[in-house]
C-alpha cells in the first residue's frame, strides 16, 4: 500500500530543490522564474497523480501514512518525518500547488523586472515546501515545522523590500504575532503528548476520550489560539493588513490562498479533538463569526485596495472558522478552496492594477489608493472581467463558486447557532457591499486620474493575464464540485470526497429542502441589496449613507477600531518599559550594584585596618601585649575543678 | 656534689655542626677582598654539603644528642625541616647576588649570617628541649636583626631592623618567661618531661603554670609566624628589609616557627587541646581575614606580599585543629610549596628592584609582560600558585591542607578559609593584570635591561618546581608524611 | 576498538601544540600551527567517535593510571555518550573558532593560539574525567587560559571583566572544592579508603541534610558558570567564552549533581527549574532592551542557558537529552552568531546596532548567515535549537507544567529580540555612508560559517544520530539517580511517584524500565 | 626561709615593669633596658624554681640567657647608633616612615 505512495516525498522536496538551485547555482533573473515554476509544476503533477491514485482506492482505505525517516526519538518520545495522504491533505495539496503554480507564473510577469527576483523565487519555492510539509505531515510536530516555516517565509516575503522600514516592521510584526499563537500551539502539543503519549494524528485521534477528557478543552483551545495567530482571527489579526507591504503575488499566495488558511486546515484536521469539547467548538464558531463581521465592517471604509482585500480575507477566514465551529468542517474546507480561487484572483487583479498604475501615476500618488483609480474597465478589460467574476463569487452570487460554499456555511450556522447565522448573514451583506465598492471605485465610474496618466495605463502582459483568466474560470465553475442535495442528489462530489475524513462526526441535522431554498433566496437577496448599496453610493454618487450613518461609526471603521493603538498602549509599550526597567534597574543597579557595594565594603574594612598600622613600634608592642593578655586569660581561664 | 657527664652523640647534630662551621668559613673567607665574588657560590656549595649530610641521615631511627637529656634529636622531621631551610637559603643566596652587588652589601658577613640563621632554624627544628629551641631562636633572630638592617644607608632598612629587633626581643622575653613557668611546672624543660607532666595527675597550681607557659610560648611563636594580633611588624619589616632578606624572612623564619609549633602543639601540648583549639582556630581565622582583606588595598608589592604571607600563615594554622598525622604532614607540605612560591615572588621583586627603590609598586609591573616575558611568566605562575589555581603546587598544597582540616571535622573552618582564599585572588590577579594588561606607565624601577643569571636561575627553578609539584605531588607528599611519622 | 590511548591524545595534543608554539616565530606560522593542531584533534576525535559504541551506557576508551596514591587520585579518563557529544562539539568548534578569528586577533597572536589550545585541553579534560579530583583540576585549570583570553583579547573594560569573571568563578568552585573534599572524606569514613572515583562516589549513601549542602555547593559552582541569574553579571563583559562555559557547567550538573545527590534533588530540582525559567524570561527581557549587539547576544545566552538547566533538572530522559542537544546547538548557533558579529565589528568596529542598518544589499552573504543563526537561536523548527528546546519543554512539562509555560514565553521573546536586532542591523534603509563600503565575507569566513550552518540544519532535520549516541548513557544516569532516590526515605524523584497519577504515564522512568528488562 | 612564691611574685613584677617600660618610654635605649628587665624577671623565676627543685640546670640556663641577652644588647645598641646616624634621634615614636 505505502509503497505505491512512496514518491510523495518528492512533492515538498521539489520546490525545496528549486529554491536550493536558485540560491546556489543560479544568478540569472530570467531563469530563476522558470526554475521555480518548473519545480512547482512538477509537484502539482505529482499531486494530481496522488489524487487519482487516491480516487482509485475504496473510500475506506483512503488514508495512507508514508514514513520517510524517524526524526526525533528519545525514550518514549518518537516522531517521524512521515506524510499522511488522505482526502483532506490531498485537497490542500491541490489548492497549494495549483493556485501556487498560477501565482508563480504570474510572479514571472510581476516580479521579473525586480533586481533580486532570484531571491524572491527562492523564497517562494521555500514557502511552497514549508506549506506542503504543513499540510502533508502526519503528526503535529511536522505540521509545526511547516507552520513555522511558512511563518518564516511570510516574514521574509513581507520584508522582501526590506530597505523600506515599514516593510521590515510589518515582517517582524507578522512573525511575532504568529509567535504568540505558536506559543499556545506548542503548549497544546505538550499537553497532547503528555496525555496521548504521541504526536501522530492517528494515535492521538484514536486515544480513548476519557483519557483526554480532563484536558481536551485546554488542548483544543490552545490549538485554536495557534490557529487564530496563523489565520489572523481577532484579536491576533493585526499582522495581516500590514503584511500587504509585501509584493502583491505574495499577498495572493500566502496571505489569501494558502498560509492563512493553515489554521482552518489544522482545526479541520483535529476535528476529532474539537468535536470532543463543546466549549472549544463554541469558541471557534463565536470567534469566527465575530472576526467575520468585525473585519467586514473595517473593510467597508478602507481606501488601500490591498487592505480592503486583506480585511476581506480575515472576514472570509472567519466564515471558515464559523463553519468548523458549527461542525460543518466540510463547508469550512469547501469555502477554503473556493476562497483560494477568488481571493487569489482578486489579489492578482489588484496587483495587475497596481502594476499598471505604478508606471502611470505621477510621483507621490499612491498606486494602491482607490481614490486614485476609477474607470479602468475600458483600459484593462481582462483584469476587469476576471475581477468582476471573482467579486461576484465572493459576494455569494449564484452560481459562482462562493455561493455554494458560503451557503453551506450559512446553512450550518442556521441549524446549529441561529445567532451566529444572523451575524453571518449581516457579514454577507457587508461583503457584497465592500467588494463592489472596491470594484466600482477601481473600474467603474469615470477616472479620477489626469489625462497624461490615463494614457500610460494599459492592460498587463499575457503572463499576468493568463493566470487571471484561469482563476476566473475556477472561481466561476469551482463551486459545482459541491452542489447541495436540494438541487441534485449525490452531486456533492466535494463532500463525498471528504466524507471518509469526517466520518467520525455526528450527523448534522438537515433542515427540509424548502427551508434550505428559502435561506438561499434570502442570502441572494441580501447580497443583491449590498451590491445595490455600493452601486448607489459609488456609481450614482448618492450620499444617502453619509446622512444616515453616524460619523463615529464611520471613523471607527476607518481607524480599524484603534486595535493597533490599543496594543501599543497596553502590550508593546509596557513590555518595552519592563525590559528597560529590568536591564537598567534590576540588572545594572540592584544586582551589579550590590556586588560592587559588597566589594567596596570589604575594601573599606581593609583600609581601616591598613591605616590602623601607624608605624609606631610601641603601638605594635601594645597590640602584642593586649593579645598576650587575651591569650593568657583565655587559656588559664580553664582551671581544673 | 659530683656530676656525671652525659654521653653525647655528635652524629645527631651533624647538620647543625656543618651549618655553623660553614657559616664561619664563609665569614672568614669573606674577610679577603679578592674572594668577594666567589663568596655566594662558596656559600651555595657549603649549604649544599650540609644538605647532603642531612639527606644522609634521612630515614633512620631518631638519634638523640645525649641519652640522659636529649637536647636535640635528629629525626626525619628535623631533617626534612632542615632541608627546607637549606633549600630556601640557597634560593635566597641566588637571588641575593645581583641585589647585594648592586647595593654593595655583598660582603661575607651577609652570606655568613644567612647560614647562621639557617643553623639556628635547624636547631629549633631539632630541639627537643625548650632551651635548645630558645638557643636556635636567638641565633636565628640575632642574625636576622643584622640582615634586615644590612643596608646601613637605607633609613628604611634601619628602621625595619630596629622594629624587628625591639619586638623580637620583646617576644623572646615572653617566650623565656613562658619557659620559666613550664620549667617550674614540670621541673624540666624537656618536651618529653613536660608532656609526661601533662599526662599525669596535676594540681591546680601546676596546671596554672603549664597553661600560662603555653600561652606565653604561643605569643612568642605567634610573633615569629606573624599570627594576628602579633603580626603588626610584618609589613613594615618586609618593606624595610633588603628584598632577598624579606624573602628569607617570609619563608625561613616562618617555617621554623611552624616546625616548632608542630612539635609543641601536636606532641607536647596535645594534652591541653581543649584549651588551645578554640583559641588557635579563632586566631587562625582572624589571621586569614586580616591578611587577605588588607592585602586587597595594598599597592606596595612588598607590603602586599607581607599581608599575603600573613594570610598563608593563617591557612597553615588551620590543620592544627585536626591534630592528626595528616594535619602536620599537610603543614610540612604547605611549607615546602610556600617557600618556593614566596621566594619566587620576592625573588622577582629582588631582580626587578636590584637598582632603584627597595619597594616596588604595582606600577613598576605595568607592561612587564612585554618588557621581560620570562620574568612576567614566572611571576604569573607564582601568583596563580599563591592563589591556589591548578595545575600549580599552590593548589595541591591548599587541597591537602584543607582536606586535612575537613577530615578533622572542621568543615566550617575549611569553608571560611577557602572563601577568603577566593578573596585573595583579587590581589594576586591584579598583579597579573598589571603585568599583561596594562601598558608600561613610566620608565619603572628596573633601569637595567638584563637580569642577573643567578637570580633568573633561582626563579626558574622555583617556578618549575611549582609546576612540577603541581602535576606530580606524590613524592613530596610522601616525604611530608614520612617526616611526621617520627613525631611522638 | 583501537588500542591507541585516543582520549589522552585528544586531551594532551593541544598542550604539545602549545609547547611547539613557543618555538614558532611569526604570526602566520603560529596561526597555522594552532589551526593544524586543533584540526588534528578533530580528526582524532572523529576516529574516536567512529569507534564509539552508542548502545553502551558505560564509559568507553577507559584509561587509568595511578597518579597521587597518597590521595587516592588516579588519572582516569573515559567517554560516555554525553561527554563524547560535548567533546565533539568542542573539537569541532575549536578549529572553526581559530579560523574565524584568523584576522580578527592581531595582537599577541602566538599567545592567543597557546591559550586557546590550553583551554581546549582543559575542556576535553573536564569532559573525559572519571575522577572527581582530576575533574576539578581541569575545571579550575581552565580559569587560567580563560582569564587571559578575556583579559587580553576581550573588548573594552576587558581586564576588569576578566577579574570579575575569575572572582565569580572561583567563589563557586571553592565551595565545590569544599564539597569535593567532604565527599571524599565521607567515602573514607564509610569504606575506609580514600578515592575520588566518580563511579564510586555515586554509590555513596549520604544523609539527606548533608546532601542538601553538598548539592548546593556543587550547584553554586555550576550556576555561576552557566550562568544563572543572578550570578550572570560577569557575562556581558566576558561574552567571548559564554558558550564554552555553558557547555562545561551544564555538563557538571549532569555528571555530578544529578547522580550524586538524589535526595537533595527532590527539594532542589523544582527550585532550580523555577530559577532557570525565571532566568529565561529575565535574560530575554534584558536582551530586548540592549542596543549593543554583544550584550544582546550575552543576555540571549543567559536565556538559552536557562533552557539547558531547565532540561537537566527535569530529571527525565527527554529533558536531559534535550539539554545536551541544546548545548550542542547553542555552541553552533550562539557561537556562530557571535563569530559573525565579530566579523561585522571587525569591518565597522562598533557594537552599536544603531550604527548599522540596510546592510542586506551591501553584504548579502553575511546577512544570510546572520539570518540563519538568528533564526536558529529563535528556535525555528528544522534548525538544531528547536529539537533541544522542544524536548526540554516536553521533559519539564511532565514535571512542572507551570514552569514549562513560563519557559515557553521565552520562545516569543526570543523572536522579538533577535528579529529586532536583525531589523536594526540588516533591514531598513542604508542611512550611513560608512556602511556602504563594507566588504562581504571572505572565502575563509564563508567556509567557517557555512560549516556551522551545515551542522545547525543537519541536527535540525536529523537529530537522531545525536540522540541515539547519548540515549544509553542518559538512561544509565537516570537509573543511577532514581534508584538512589528510591532507596532513600525522602526519595521523591518527581517522576516515579507522579507517574502513577498520570493517565498514560509518560514518566521518564518508563524508558528506563524498558532498558532494564 | 622565704617561700618560692615570693620570688615568683617578684619576678612577675619585674617582668611587668619591663613590659611597661617597653610600652611607655620613648627613648630606644630605655626600651632596650625594659626588655632586659623582662628577661631578668624570667631569669629570677628560673633560679627560684631551680632552687626549689634543688637542681643545677636552672642556674645554667640563666647563664645561657644572660649571654644571649648580652648579644642582643650588642646588636640593639648598634642599631640604635645607626638610627641616630640616619635620623639624629633615638626616639622610637619618631621612627615611623614605614607604615600603612
Amino acid at each position: 500500500m505505502t509503497e505505491s505512495f512512496s514518491y510523495v516525498w518528492l512533492i515538498p522536496f521539489l520546490p525545496l530543490l528549486g529554491a536550493f538551485i536558485n540560491v546556489f547555482c543560479n544568478r540569472n533573473p530570467r531563469v530563476s522564474g522558470m526554475i521555480a515554476c518548473a519545480a512547482v509544476a512538477t509537484s502539482f503533477l505529482l499531486v494530481l497523480a496522488v489524487f487519482f491514485q487516491l480516487i482509485g482506492l475504496p473510500a475506506g482505505e483512503r488514508s495512507v501514512d508514508v514514513v520517510v525517516y524517524s526524526w526525533i526519538t528519545t525514550g518514549t518520545f518518537a516522531v517521524d518525518v512521515a506524510f499522511l495522504i488522505d482526502p483532506l491533505s490531498t485537497v490542500m495539496m491541490l489548492v497549494v500547488t495549483g493556485v501556487g503554480l498560477l501565482i508563480h507564473v504570474y510572479s514571472i510577469g510581476y516580479m521579473g523586472k525586480d533586481t533580486c527576483c532570484v531571491r524572491y523565487f527562492s523564497y517562494l519555492n521555500l514557502f511552497m515546501f514549508a506549506m506542503l510539509i504543513l499540510v502533508m505531515g502526519n503528526n503535529f510536530l511536522l505540521m509545526f515545522v511547516g507552520w513555522e516555516g511558512v511563518g518564516l517565509c511570510s516574514y521574509l516575503l513581507i520584508g522582501f523590500w526590506c530597505e523600506r522600514q515599514s516593510a521590515a516592521n510589518a515582517g517582524m510584526k507578522a512573525f511575532v504575532v504568529n509567535r504568540v499563537g505558536d506559543f499556545a500551539f506548542i503548549l497544546g502539543l505538550l499537553l497532547i503528548f503528555l496525555y496521548a503519549g504521541s504526536l501522530t494524528y492517528a494515535d492521538v485521534f484514536a486515544v480513548d476520550p476519557n483519557v483526554l477528557a480532563p484536558v481536551i478543552t485546554a488542548i483544543t483551545l490552545l490549538l485554536f489560539i495557534g490557529a487564530m495567530g496563523k489565520s489572523a482571527q481577532v484579536p491576533l489579526h493585526v499582522w495581516l493588513p500590514d503584511a500587504m507591504e509585501g509584493p502583491t503575488p505574495v499577498s495572493a499566495l500566502i496571505h489569501a490562498a494558502t498560509m492563512v488558511t493553515a489554521g482552518v486546515y489544522m482545526v479541520a484536521r483535529c476535528h476529532a479533538l474539537f468535536a470532543q469539547s463543546a466549549t472549544a467548538m463554541t469558541a471557534v464558531a463565536v470567534v469566527g463569526a465575530f472576526t467575520a463581521i468585525f473585519a467586514a465592517y473595517i473593510a467597508m471604509t478602507q481606501y488601500d485596495i490591498k487592505r480592503v482585500l486583506a480585511y476581506s480575507t480575515v472576514s472570509q477566514l472567519g466564515y471558515m472558522f464559523l463553519a468548523c465551529g458549527v461542525g460543518y468542517f466540510t463547508a469550512g474546507i469547501f469555502h477554503l478552496v473556493t476562497h483560494a480561487f477568488f481571493k487569489a484572483l482578486l489579489f492578482m487583479g489588484a496587483g495587475s492594477v497596481i502594476h499598471a498604475l505604478e508606471h502611470a501615476l505621477e510621483k507621490g500618488k499612491d498606486p494602491q489608493d482607490l481614490r486614485n483609480m476609477g474607470g479602468l474597465s475600458s483600459l484593462m478589460p481582462v483584469t476587469y472581467k476576471s475581477m468582476l467574476l471573482a467579486t461576484l463569487a465572493i459576494a455569494g452570487i449564484a452560481p459562482f463558486a462562493g455561493f455554494f460554499s458560503k451557503d453551506l456555511i450559512l446553512l450550518g450556522a442556521f441549524v446549529n447557532a441561529p445567532v451566529l447565522w444572523v451575524v453571518a448573514l449581516a457579514t454577507a451583506v457587508m461583503t457584497a457591499f465592500y467588494m463592489f465598492r472596491l470594484l466600482f471605485m477601481t473600474f467603474g465610474g469615470k477616472t479620477r486620474m489626469n489625462p497624461p496618466e490615463t494614457e500610460k495605463v494599459h492592460e498587463s502582459s499575457r503572463v499576468i493575464t493568463i493566470p487571471l483568466v484561469l482563476l476566473a474560470i475556477l472561481s466561476t465553475v469551482g463551486g459545482f464540485i459541491g452542489i447541495p442535495h436540494v438541487f441534485a442528489k449525490g452531486m456533492d462530489r466535494f463532500g463525498g470526497f471528504l466524507a471518509p475524513v469526517f466520518s467520525g462526526l455526528p450527523e448534522a441535522p438537515v433542515p427540509s429542502s424548502s427551508v434550505e431554498l428559502a435561506l438561499m433566496v434570502l442570502t441572494l437577496l441580501l447580497a443583491a441589496a449590498g451590491i445595490w448599496g455600493a452601486y448607489t453610493v459609488y456609481i450614482r454618487g448618492n450620499t444617502v449613507f453619509d446622512r444616515l450613518v453616524p460619523r463615529a461609526l464611520y471613523t471607527l471603521s476607518l481607524r480599524k477600531f484603534y486595535v493597533d493603538e490599543v496594543y501599543d498602549a497596553l502590550i508593546v509599550g509596557p513590555i518595552r518599559k519592563i525590559a528597560w526597567g529590568f536591564s537598567r534597574i534590576v540588572d545594572a543597579l540592584i544586582i551589579d550594584g550590590g556586588l560592587t557595594l559588597a566589594a567596596l565594603t570589604v575594601r573599606s574594612v581593609g583600609n581601616v585596618i591598613r591605616y590602623s598600622q601607624t608605624g609606631v613600634v610601641q603601638h605594635y608592642a601594645l597590640i602584642m601585649v593586649i593579645g598576650a593578655l587575651v591569650v593568657i586569660v583565655y587559656v588559664t581561664g580553664y582551671l581544673g575543678p | 656534689m659530683n656530676m656525671v657527664l652525659p654521653e653525647i652523640n655528635l652524629y645527631a647534630v651533624m647538620p647543625q655542626i656543618f651549618l655553623v662551621s660553614s657559616a664561619t668559613v664563609v665569614l672568614i673567607v669573606g674577610l679577603f677582598e679578592r674572594f668577594r665574588r666567589a663568596i655566594p657560590y662558596l656559600s651555595l656549595v657549603l649549604l649544599a654539603i650540609s644538605g647532603v649530610v642531612a639527606v644522609n641521615q634521612l630515614g633512620q631511627d631518631p638519634i638523640a644528642f645525649s641519652d640522659t637529656s636529649p637536647m636535640m634529636v635528629s629525626d626525619d622531621f628535623s631533617l626534612v625541616a632542615t632541608l627546607i631551610f637549606i633549600a630556601g637559603a640557597m634560593l635566597t643566596v641566588l637571588i641575593s647576588v645581583s641585589y647585594a652587588e648592586a647595593r654593595s652589601i655583598g660582603r661575607g658577613e651577609y652570606y655568613a649570617l644567612l647560614i647562621y640563621a639557617v643553623s639556628g632554624m635547624s636547631m629549633m627544628a631539632a630541639g627537643t628541649d625548650l632551651f635548645s629551641f630558645f638557643l636556635g631562636l636567638e641565633v636565628l633572630s640575632i642574625s636576622l636583626y643584622v640582615l634586615i638592617g644590612f643596608e646601613q644607608r637605607e633609613a628604611g632598612s634601619n628602621e625595619g631592623a630596629l622594629k624587628y629587633f625591639l619586638l623580637g626581643a620583646f617576644a623572646s622575653g615572653f617566650i623565656l618567661y613562658g619557659m620559666a613557668l613550664l620549667y617550674g611546672a614540670s621541673g624540666s624543660t624537656e618536651y618529653e618531661v613536660i608532656a609526661h607532666t601533662l599526662a599525669g595527675e596535676r594540681s591546680d597550681a601546676v596546671n596554672l603554670l603549664l597553661l600560662g607557659g603555653l600561652g606565653l610560648l604561643l605569643v612568642g611563636i605567634g610573633f615569629k609566624i606573624s599570627m594576628v594580633p602579633f603580626h603588626a611588624w610584618t609589613p613594615d619589616v618586609y618593606q624595610g628589609a633588603p628584598t632577598p632578606v624579606a624573602a628569607f624572612l617570609s619563608t625561613g623564619s616562618k617555617a621554623a616557627g611552624f616546625v616548632v609549633l608542630i612539635r609543641l602543639l601536636d606532641s607536647v601540648f596535645s594534652g591541653l587541646q581543649v584549651d588551645w583549639i578554640p583559641l588557635i582556630s579563632v586566631l587562625a581565622v582572624l589571621t586569614i581575614a586580616v591578611g587577605n582583606v588588607v592585602a586587597l588595598v595594598q599597592s606596595n608589592l612588598k607590603r602586599l606580599l607581607a599581608y599575603s604571607s600573613i594570610a598563608h600563615a593563617g591557612y597553615m594554622l588551620l590543620p592544627f585543629m585536626s591534630n592528626s598525622q595528616d594535619g602536620s604532614a599537610s603543614i610540612i607540605f604547605y611549607l615546602i610549596v610556600y617557600t618556593a612560591m614566596n621566594l619566587g615572588a620576592f625573588g622577582v621583586l629582588a631582580v626587578l628592584t636590584a637598582r632603584g627603590s627597595t619597594c616596588a609598586t604595582l606600577d613598576d609591573l605595568a607592561g612587564l609582560g612585554s618588557r621581560h616575558p620570562l620574568l612576567a611568566a614566572i611571576m604569573a605562575v607564582v601568583m596563580f600558585s599563591l592563589a591556589g589555581i591548578p595545575p600549580t603546587a599552590g593548589f595541591m598544597a591548599k587541597f591537602y591542607l584543607f582536606s586535612a582540616v575537613v577530615t578533622g571535622g572542621y568543615i566550617e573552618l575549611a569553608v571560611i578559609g577557602l572563601l577568603f582564599s577566593g578573596v585573595s585572588l583579587y590581589y594576586y590577579l591584579r598583579i597579573v593584570i598589571w603585568m599583561y594588561m596594562r601598558p608600561a606607565a613610566r620608565e619603572s624601577a628596573d633601569a637595567t635591561g638584563r637580569l642577573s643569571y643567578s637570580g633568573m636561575t633561582a626563579l626558574c627553578v622555583s617556578a618549575l618546581a611549582i609546576l612540577a609539584v603541581g602535576v606530580f605531588p606524590s613524592g613530596l607528599l610522601q616525604l611530608a608524611q614520612r617526616a611526621v611519622m617520627t613525631l611522638p | 576498538m583501537t588500542d591507541l590511548p585516543l582520549l589522552s591524545l585528544i586531551i594532551w595534543l593541544p598542550v604539545l601544540g602549545a609547547i611547539l608554539l613557543l618555538f614558532v616565530k611569526g604570526d602566520v606560522a603560529a596561526r597555522w600551527v594552532g589551526f593544524g593542531v586543533t584540526a588534528l584533534v578533530f580528526i582524532l576525535f572523529a576516529v574516536c567517535f567512529g569507534a564509539f559504541k552508542s548502545h553502551i551506557g558505560d564509559p568507553q576508551f577507559v584509561e587509568r593510571i595511578p597518579w597521587i596514591e597518597t590521595l587516592g587520585v588516579s588519572y582516569y579518563v573515559g567517554a560516555d555518550g554525553i561527554s563524547i557529544l560535548l567533546a565533539g562539539i568542542t573539537a569541532l568548534m575549536w578549529p572553526l573558532a581559530l579560523l574565524g578569528t584568523w584576522t580578527i586577533v592581531t595582537v599577541r597572536v602566538r599567545a592567543y593560539q597557546v591559550f586557546m589550545l590550553l583551554m581546549q585541553t582543559t575542556l576535553m579534560g573536564v569532559f573525559f574525567s572519571l575522577d572527581l579530583f582530576q575533574f576539578f583540576l581541569f575545571w579550575e585549570g581552565m580559569l587560567i587560559p580563560m582569564y587571559f583570553l578575556i583579559g587580553i583579547w576581550g573588548y573594552e573594560r576587558s581586564s576588569m571583566a576578566a577579574l570579575k569573571f575569575f572572582l565569580f568563578a572561583i567563589f563557586g568552585s571553592l565551595l565545590m572544592l569544599a564539597a569535593v573534599i567532604t565527599l571524599a572524606f565521607l567515602y573514607h569514613q564509610a569504606h575506609g579508603v580514600l578515592t575520588f572515583e566518580m563511579a564510586a562516589l555515586y554509590q555513596l549513601a549520604i544523609p539527606p541534610e548533608v546532601q542538601f549542602w553538598l548539592a548546593l555547593a556543587f550547584i553554586a559552582a555550576f550556576a555561576v558558570k552557566v550562568p544563572m541569574v543572578p550570578f550572570h553579571t560577569w557575562l556581558p563583559d566576558a561574552i567571548v567564552l559564554a558558550v564554552v562555559l555553558v557547555k562545561m557547567a551544564a555538563y557538571g550538573f549532569i555528571r555530578l549533581t544529578l547522580p550524586m545527590f538524589p535526595d537533595a534533588l527532590a527539594e532542589l530540582a523544582p527550585l532550580m527549574c523555577g530559577a532557570a525559567a525565571a532566568g529565561i524570561v529575565y535574560g530575554a527581557l534584558i536582551a530586548l532592551a540592549q542596543s549593543d549587539i554583544r550584550r544582546m547576544i550575552a543576555y540571549s545566552t543567559i536565556s538559552h542557558a536557562g533552557f539547558v538547566v531547565l532540561g537537566v533538572f527535569a530529571l527525565n530522559q527527554h529533558g536531559i537529552q534535550g539539554a545536551v542537544v541544546h548545548i550542542v546547538s547553542l555552541a553552533l548557533s550562539t557561537g556562530g552568531l557571535f563569530l559573525a558579529a565579530m566579523m561585522l565589528v571587525q569591518r565597522r568596529n562598533t557594537w552599536d546596532m544603531e550604527a548599522y542598518g540596510g546592510l542586506w544589499h551591501t553584504i548579502p552573504v553575511f546577512s544570510a548567515f546572520l539570518l540563519i543563526f538568528s533564526l536558529a537561536s529563535v528556535g525555528l523548527p528544522g534548525l538544531s535549537n528547536f529539537v533541544g528546546e522542544f524536548l526540554i519543554l516536553v521533559g519539564v512539562f511532565q514535571q512542572h507544567a507551570a514552569i514549562a509555560v513560563v519557559a515557553a514565553t521565552g520562545v516569543i521573546l526570543a523572536a522579538v529580540y533577535m528579529l529586532r536586532m536583525y531589523r536594526k542591523v540588516i533591514f531598513g534603509p542604508l542611512t550611513r555612508d560608512e556602511n556602504r563600503g563594507i566588504k562581504d565575507l571572505s572565502f575563509r569566513e564563508t567556509a567557517v560559517l557555512a560549516c556551522m550552518t551545515l551542522f545547525i540544519i543537519g541536527i535540525g532535520v536529523y537529530p537522531n544520530p545525536v540522540l541515539r549516541t547519548m540515549e544509553a548513557s542518559v538512561q544509565k544516569l537516570l537509573v543511577q539517580t532514581h534508584r538512589l532516590a528510591e532507596t532513600a526515605p525522602a526519595g521523591t524523584s518527581g517522576t516515579s511517584t507522579e507517574a502513577a497519577s498520570r493517565p498514560v504515564g509518560l514518566d521518564a522512568t518508563r524508558g528506563i524500565s524498558q532498558d532494564n528488562r | 626561709m622565704i617561700p618560692v612564691t615570693y620570688y615568683l611574685i617578684l619576678s612577675a613584677v619585674l617582668f611587668l615593669i619591663g613590659t611597661t617600660g617597653v610600652l611607655i618610654r620613648r627613648n630606644a635605649i630605655i626600651v632596650l633596658m625594659g626588655i632586659e628587665l623582662m628577661l631578668n624577671g624570667a631569669n629570677l623565676s628560673f633560679v627560684a624554681f631551680a632552687r626549689e627543685f634543688g637542681m643545677a640546670d636552672g642556674h645554667i640556663y640563666v647563664f645561657l640567657v644572660i649571654t644571649v641577652a648580652a648579644a642582643e644588647v650588642a646588636i640593639g645598641l648598634a642599631l640604635v647608633i645607626l638610627l641616630f646616624r640616619n635620623r639624629g634621634t633615638v626616639n622610637i615614636d619618631e621612627v615611623r616612615s614605614l607604615r600603612w
